[in-house]
């Protein structure tokens, strides 16, 4: 499987999902400036975490106008798999990509810290290889990692199974304490009604690795290998 | 420009001859203090590079933009030398958080810090912070940034090759800070908000693009120099570059980016624009570093070229501005050699007998919980936890122990790094402090199984023009040089900063150590928490120590008195080569530095730090005094702990260095027991009730 | 014709303000008893060279919509200046 | 008497705005050409119990030297409705 890594200026946890992918995951990956427009010869594309032009405004906001964010819907659009981490997913959400928001930290502090997480959907292709319930241990760092929906919208998200991970403590209860940035229903990461896109705050990429201390971030990467391996979607070169 | 480039801040005119005392040589040192950083060699054909700088005085204007503005310098200090940037580190000291102002200015120095460093994508992994009335008036914060490189790949800050093209990379130019490094090196006085220099904001958007461009570009080769621009700008960095090849430069004024109308060109030579470059090229090349600069949405012009013969010569369009003997202005700055003279406080402070104050009102276990709420010796969780101190993925120890390994992918090594420096005993007796804050740095480094292998320094103090001040100055240079000898730590490089007072009041003289250490094999390393139930604790160097200068006596008993702990460095070194025998040969389960607070603490805090199941410990100590036994602080300890069957080969090798070595007891589940002969069982507790003022001081005080 | 236009961004009501709800913190703190419902928001001042005023308003609604806000938790309102009406 | 008060914090014009240049080059590249000039700062809005206008006045420019703004780098300004003058 062929990951593709974009690199937008101020993308700074680009590298660390190349080596995760490359060295703890030993899959084919490349960079790809955010002024390309081809995304044809890829399977996978993750925007990576970041402060993407500075994230001033908002977080996001600027990154979403990149030439190549016209092909990143376009390849979600033929089901491609799309995996925004941390700024990733802020950029899928001003994208609207996904449904929903960011607003700051209920804290106003940057959090950079070990949180749990509660797989409330091992049915997406992200997370085949995790058992229902399973609880990750996974790292945030994000000042605006606060996930806001309408009422409507994050019903809808609710009863279709779009919310994928909760913030939960380590026994899996997703209690107010351990919800690390005051998300809305604790939620820490998202699918698009197709499931093809996932939005995540957690750093998977920065726990693939023994000397790290954890290594189920490889999960996330690894159940979109085998989605794919099962004849998943694989859009090729069209658009 | 002469005032500029000669205030003590660029110039060094009162520190120079003291800080040429300091060993700056060794095996691994590939640059020594001059150039923008120093470089050591860590093998695998890598070097690493590092320094630390103070920013203590703009952030008493505006603590976010001060903090994050010093950030963004030293990282350019780093980029300087070719490296790519892989950690910061933060050395702070603010007044008691218990007052209005030293919160502000320490939850906005923070702030700045996760501002700037997070954007970058450059963990900070390590630091120090203390809370004293002596800083009340002038909080300090260094930043510390560490870079690696492949051996062959160092750059330097040298105009070399006269018709060589002088260009000028990042952002534009605008009045940012002129004179701020003047300003730098004058007292606050009363005055001081009206004559308040522009404090520069900090954009670290563009220096993370910086940061990038500037490391594809000393990849292709046309790069003959590069230098950052600090304090003074482009002059500086033209005289510097000109000054270390020997060459002259000849600038056009008119060609540098401007972002404000109508600027002088002595505005232009002398702005602190931040996120800036100086890059000499190779003639002819120009377009290689044009398009880099394009594709990274950064400014870029040729300002000028290389000359041979010596002299800084500016224009502005045909017109000749200002000509000058490039070395005059680097390094011509007058060297003075100020009067020192022992201020009469040190002995009124050390007189004998403030040492026994008694027992502490509220009890050992109360002094115990008193000394762990102290913010001096909490948890720095509420600070780091703000930093993103993950990021690239190579922090294998976090912050929160002595030291913080770094691991260096695609090779065995590790790499420990730490800051350290003891205002108080500095204040009570400078050259003590000075060798302290070097042997504290370094057990920090080893009780990560490191081995430490050189310092960088960054020495604040107040107005050096009165003789008191100057003698603390000196002798803690003495102290650290001495230190720095007996432990085989060059000094690579550092950075001086004066005039740390207010209305005639000084800061503690405050000398900080930033230590870098190698570890050959990071599966070798060794964490400061206890590991399993069942282990001994062992306590290698002294029992005891003395009440000095301790945490204890200003926490318990509200009183500041020396003389404090004294470092004996042969004792010091060879608990280091004990250690380091112990930890390669994989015998230890955990090591912690005992420092601030005694043995009390370190115990308690190796609890909190504990694996699963190994959070307590049920000791017996000898010392019969139970405040010296519980707090008493002195150098050249170590808390350890060790399987039972490994016990034997530690104290074998304890005893083979000649360092005292004692087994207190044994590491157990939950429970928190420290007994002395004399006094019975002093202190008895759950490990969480003593846990909760440790986690919760800080963040109480800032709620 | 240049037109000086100041863009006022802030949160929705219905989205709740940390931020404003700690600046309100800190100023009862200070002793500034008597402030309520303090809600923090963007200030954009920017210059804008357009036809006329109508297609100025056009633009301006427009990269507010587009960029400079985001209308699931923002709102937004701007005033223009200059241009023929000289004011 | 209640008075609505909204207050605008700027950085100083000599002072670099590291997200006004940015947008304006955001808003460039999409090709809103003729935008110059970007600052982006502070709007805040909050009610403020007081004695008599002038009282409300002399308070908030007290918060916004203190607290609100920095007058190292930034200046600020303000408006107040409300209270028995009715506007
Ligand atoms: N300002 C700071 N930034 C980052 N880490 C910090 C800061 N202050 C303290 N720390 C971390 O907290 C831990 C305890 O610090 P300290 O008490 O100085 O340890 P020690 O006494 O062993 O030197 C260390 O890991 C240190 O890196
Ligand atoms: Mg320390």
């Amino acid at each position: 499987m062929k990951f593709a890594v974009v690199v937008f200026p101020g993308s700074n946890c680009d590298s660390d999902a190349y080596f995760a992918l490359r060295d703890d995951c030993e899959q084919e990956v490349e960079y790809v400036w955010h002024g390309t427009r081809s995304l044809g010869r890829f399977d996978v594309i993750i925007l990576p975490g970041g402060f993407s032009y500075g994230d001033y405004l908002r977080t996001g906001a600027m990154a979403r106008f990149s030439p190549i964010m016209e092909e990143v819907a376009g390849f979600a659009a033929r089901g491609g798999l799309v995996l925004g981490i941390c700024n990733g997913f802020q950029i899928l959400l001003e994208a609207g990509l996904l449904p929903g928001a960011m607003l700051s930290n209920d804290s106003l502090q940057f959090r950079c810290q070990w949180t749990h997480l509660r797989v409330e959907n091992t049915a997406t292709p992200f997370t085949g290889r995790c058992t229902p319930g399973q609880v990750l241990r996974m790292p945030i760092a994000h000042g605006e990692g606060n996930y806001y929906a309408d009422p409507k919208t994050l019903r809808r998200l609710e009863e279709t199974g779009r919310v994928v991970f909760r913030y939960c403590d380590e026994r899996g209860n997703a209690s107010p304490a351990a919800n690390p940035n005051g998300s809305l229903n604790n939620v820490a990461g998202i699918v698009s009604e197709q499931g093809n896109v996932l939005g995540m705050m957690p750093h998977p990429e920065r726990c693939c690795s023994e000397a790290l201390g954890e290594t189920n971030g490889r999960l996330i990467f690894l159940s979109a290998v085998d989605y794919l391996c099962r004849g998943g979607v694989t859009p090729g070169t069209a658009g | 420009m002469f005032s500029v480039l000669w205030s003590e801040h660029c110039g060094y005119k009162h520190s120079r001859r003291a800080l040429k005392t300091l060993p700056t040589g060794g095996e691994r040192v590939l640059v020594g203090p001059g150039e923008n950083a120093g470089v050591i060699d860590i093998g695998h054909g890598l070097a690493l590079t590092f320094k630390i700088e103070s920013h203590n005085h703009p952030i008493a204007i505006e603590p976010y933009q001060g903090a994050a503005t010093g950030i963004g310098g030293i990282v350019r200090d780093i980029l300087a030398m070719g490296a790519r940037p892989i950690a910061l580190l933060d050395s702070l000291r603010f007044g008691r958080l218990d007052q209005a102002w030293p919160r502000r200015i320490f939850a906005g120095v923070v702030a700045g810090i996760a501002g700037y460093g997070n954007c970058l994508g450059l963990p900070t992994v390590g630091g120090e912070t203390y809370f004293d009335d002596g800083y009340a008036k002038n909080p300090l914060c260094n930043v510390m940034c560490v870079g690696i490189m492949n051996r062959h790949e160092i750059h330097r800050g040298v105009a070399a090759g006269p018709g060589n093209s002088v260009m000028l990379l990042g952002h534009s130019t605008g009045r940012d800070g002129i004179h701020g490094c003047t300003f730098a090196s004058e007292e606050l006085g009363e005055d001081a908000p009206d004559r308040r220099p522009a404090v520069q904001v900090g954009d670290p958007f563009v220096e993370k693009l910086l940061i990038e461009a500037c490391l594809e570009l000393t990849k292709t080769g046309v790069v003959v120099g590069i230098q950052d621009m600090g304090a003074a700008g482009i002059t500086s960095s033209c005289a510097e570059t000109a000054a270390r090849a020997g060459t002259g430069i000849d600038i056009d004024v008119s060609r540098v980016p401007l972002r404000e109308e109508g600027m002088t060109p002595y505005e232009i030579m002398l702005s602190e624009s931040q996120e800036r470059m100086l890059v000499i090229v190779e003639q002819g090349r120009e377009p290689v570093v044009e398009e880099l600069a394009r594709r990274w949405g950064l400014n870029v012009a040729t300002i000028g070229k290389v000359t041979p013969d010596g002299v800084f010569r500016v224009r502005d369009g045909r017109e000749v501005v200002a000509e000058i003997p490039a070395r005059a202005l680097a390094d011509g700055a007058p060297m003075y050699d100020p009067v020192a003279t022992r201020p009469a406080y040190v002995d009124t402070v050390n007189s004998p007998g403030n040492l026994d104050p008694g027992p502490p009102p509220a009890g050992y276990l109360g002094a115990l919980q008193a000394l762990l709420g102290s913010p001096n010796i909490a948890s720095k969780r509420w600070i780091w936890r703000q930093y993103d101190h993950m990021v690239r993925t190579d922090t294998v120890e976090p912050p929160g122990s002595d030291a913080c390994v770094l691991r260096v992918k695609g090779t065995p090594l590790g790499i420990a790094v730490a800051t350290d420096g003891n205002g108080r005993h500095t204040y009570l007796d400078p050259y003590t402090g000075g060798a302290a804050a070097v042997a504290e740095a370094a057990r920090n480094v080893v009780a990560s199984g490191a081995r430490p292998v050189a310092i960088t320094n960054c020495l604040n103090f107040g107005n050096p023009e009165k003789p008191g001040i100057f003698w603390q100055f000196k002798e803690a240079v003495r102290g650290m040089g001495d230190a720095c000898r007996a432990l085989h730590t060059p000094v690579t490089g550092g950075n001086v900063s004066f005039y740390n007072e207010t209305d005639g009041h000084p800061v503690y003289p405050t000398p900080v150590v930033g230590m870098v250490g190698v570890l050959e094999d990071l599966s070798k390393r060794v964490k400061a928490g206890f590991r399993a139930a069942g282990d001994a604790v062992i306590l290698l160097g002294p029992e005891g120590g003395t009440l000095g200068g301790s945490e204890y006596l200003v926490a318990v008993h509200g009183r500041l008195a020396g003389p404090p702990p004294t470092v004996d460095l042969d004792a010091e070194r060879a608990l280091h080569e004990a250690c380091l025998d112990m930890a390669s040969g994989g015998l230890l389960a955990s090591a912690h530095d005992v420092s601030d607070g005694g043995l009390a603490v370190a115990v308690a805090e190796s609890c909190f730090l504990a694996g699963p199941g190994a959070g307590g410990v049920d000791l017996r100590l000898e010392e019969p005094r139970p405040d010296l036994a519980l707090f008493g602080e002195s150098h050249g300890r170590m808390l350890i702990s060790c399987s039972q069957e490994k016990v034997e080969a530690v104290l074998e090798i304890a005893s083979r260095h000649r360092v005292p070595a004692r087994v207190l007891g044994r590491v157990r589940d939950g429970s928190f027991r420290i007994e002395i002969p004399s006094a019975g069982v002093v202190v008895e507790s759950s490990t969480s009730q003593l846990a909760r003022p440790w986690e919760e001081a800080i963040a109480c005080h800032m709620a | 014709m240049k037109y000086v236009v100041t863009i006022r961004v802030m949160l929705k009501r219905t989205v709740l303000d940390p931020q404003g709800e700690a600046v309100r913190k800190s100023l009862a703190a200070m002793g500034y008893a008597g402030v309520e419902a303090v809600r923090v928001g963007k200030h954009l001042e920017l210059v804008l060279d357009a036809g006329d005023r109508d297609e100025a308003v056009r633009l301006v609604d427009e990269m507010c919509h587009r960029l400079l806000s985001n209308p699931v938790i923002e709102e937004y309102s701007f005033t223009l200046q200059g241009g023929e009406t000289g004011r």
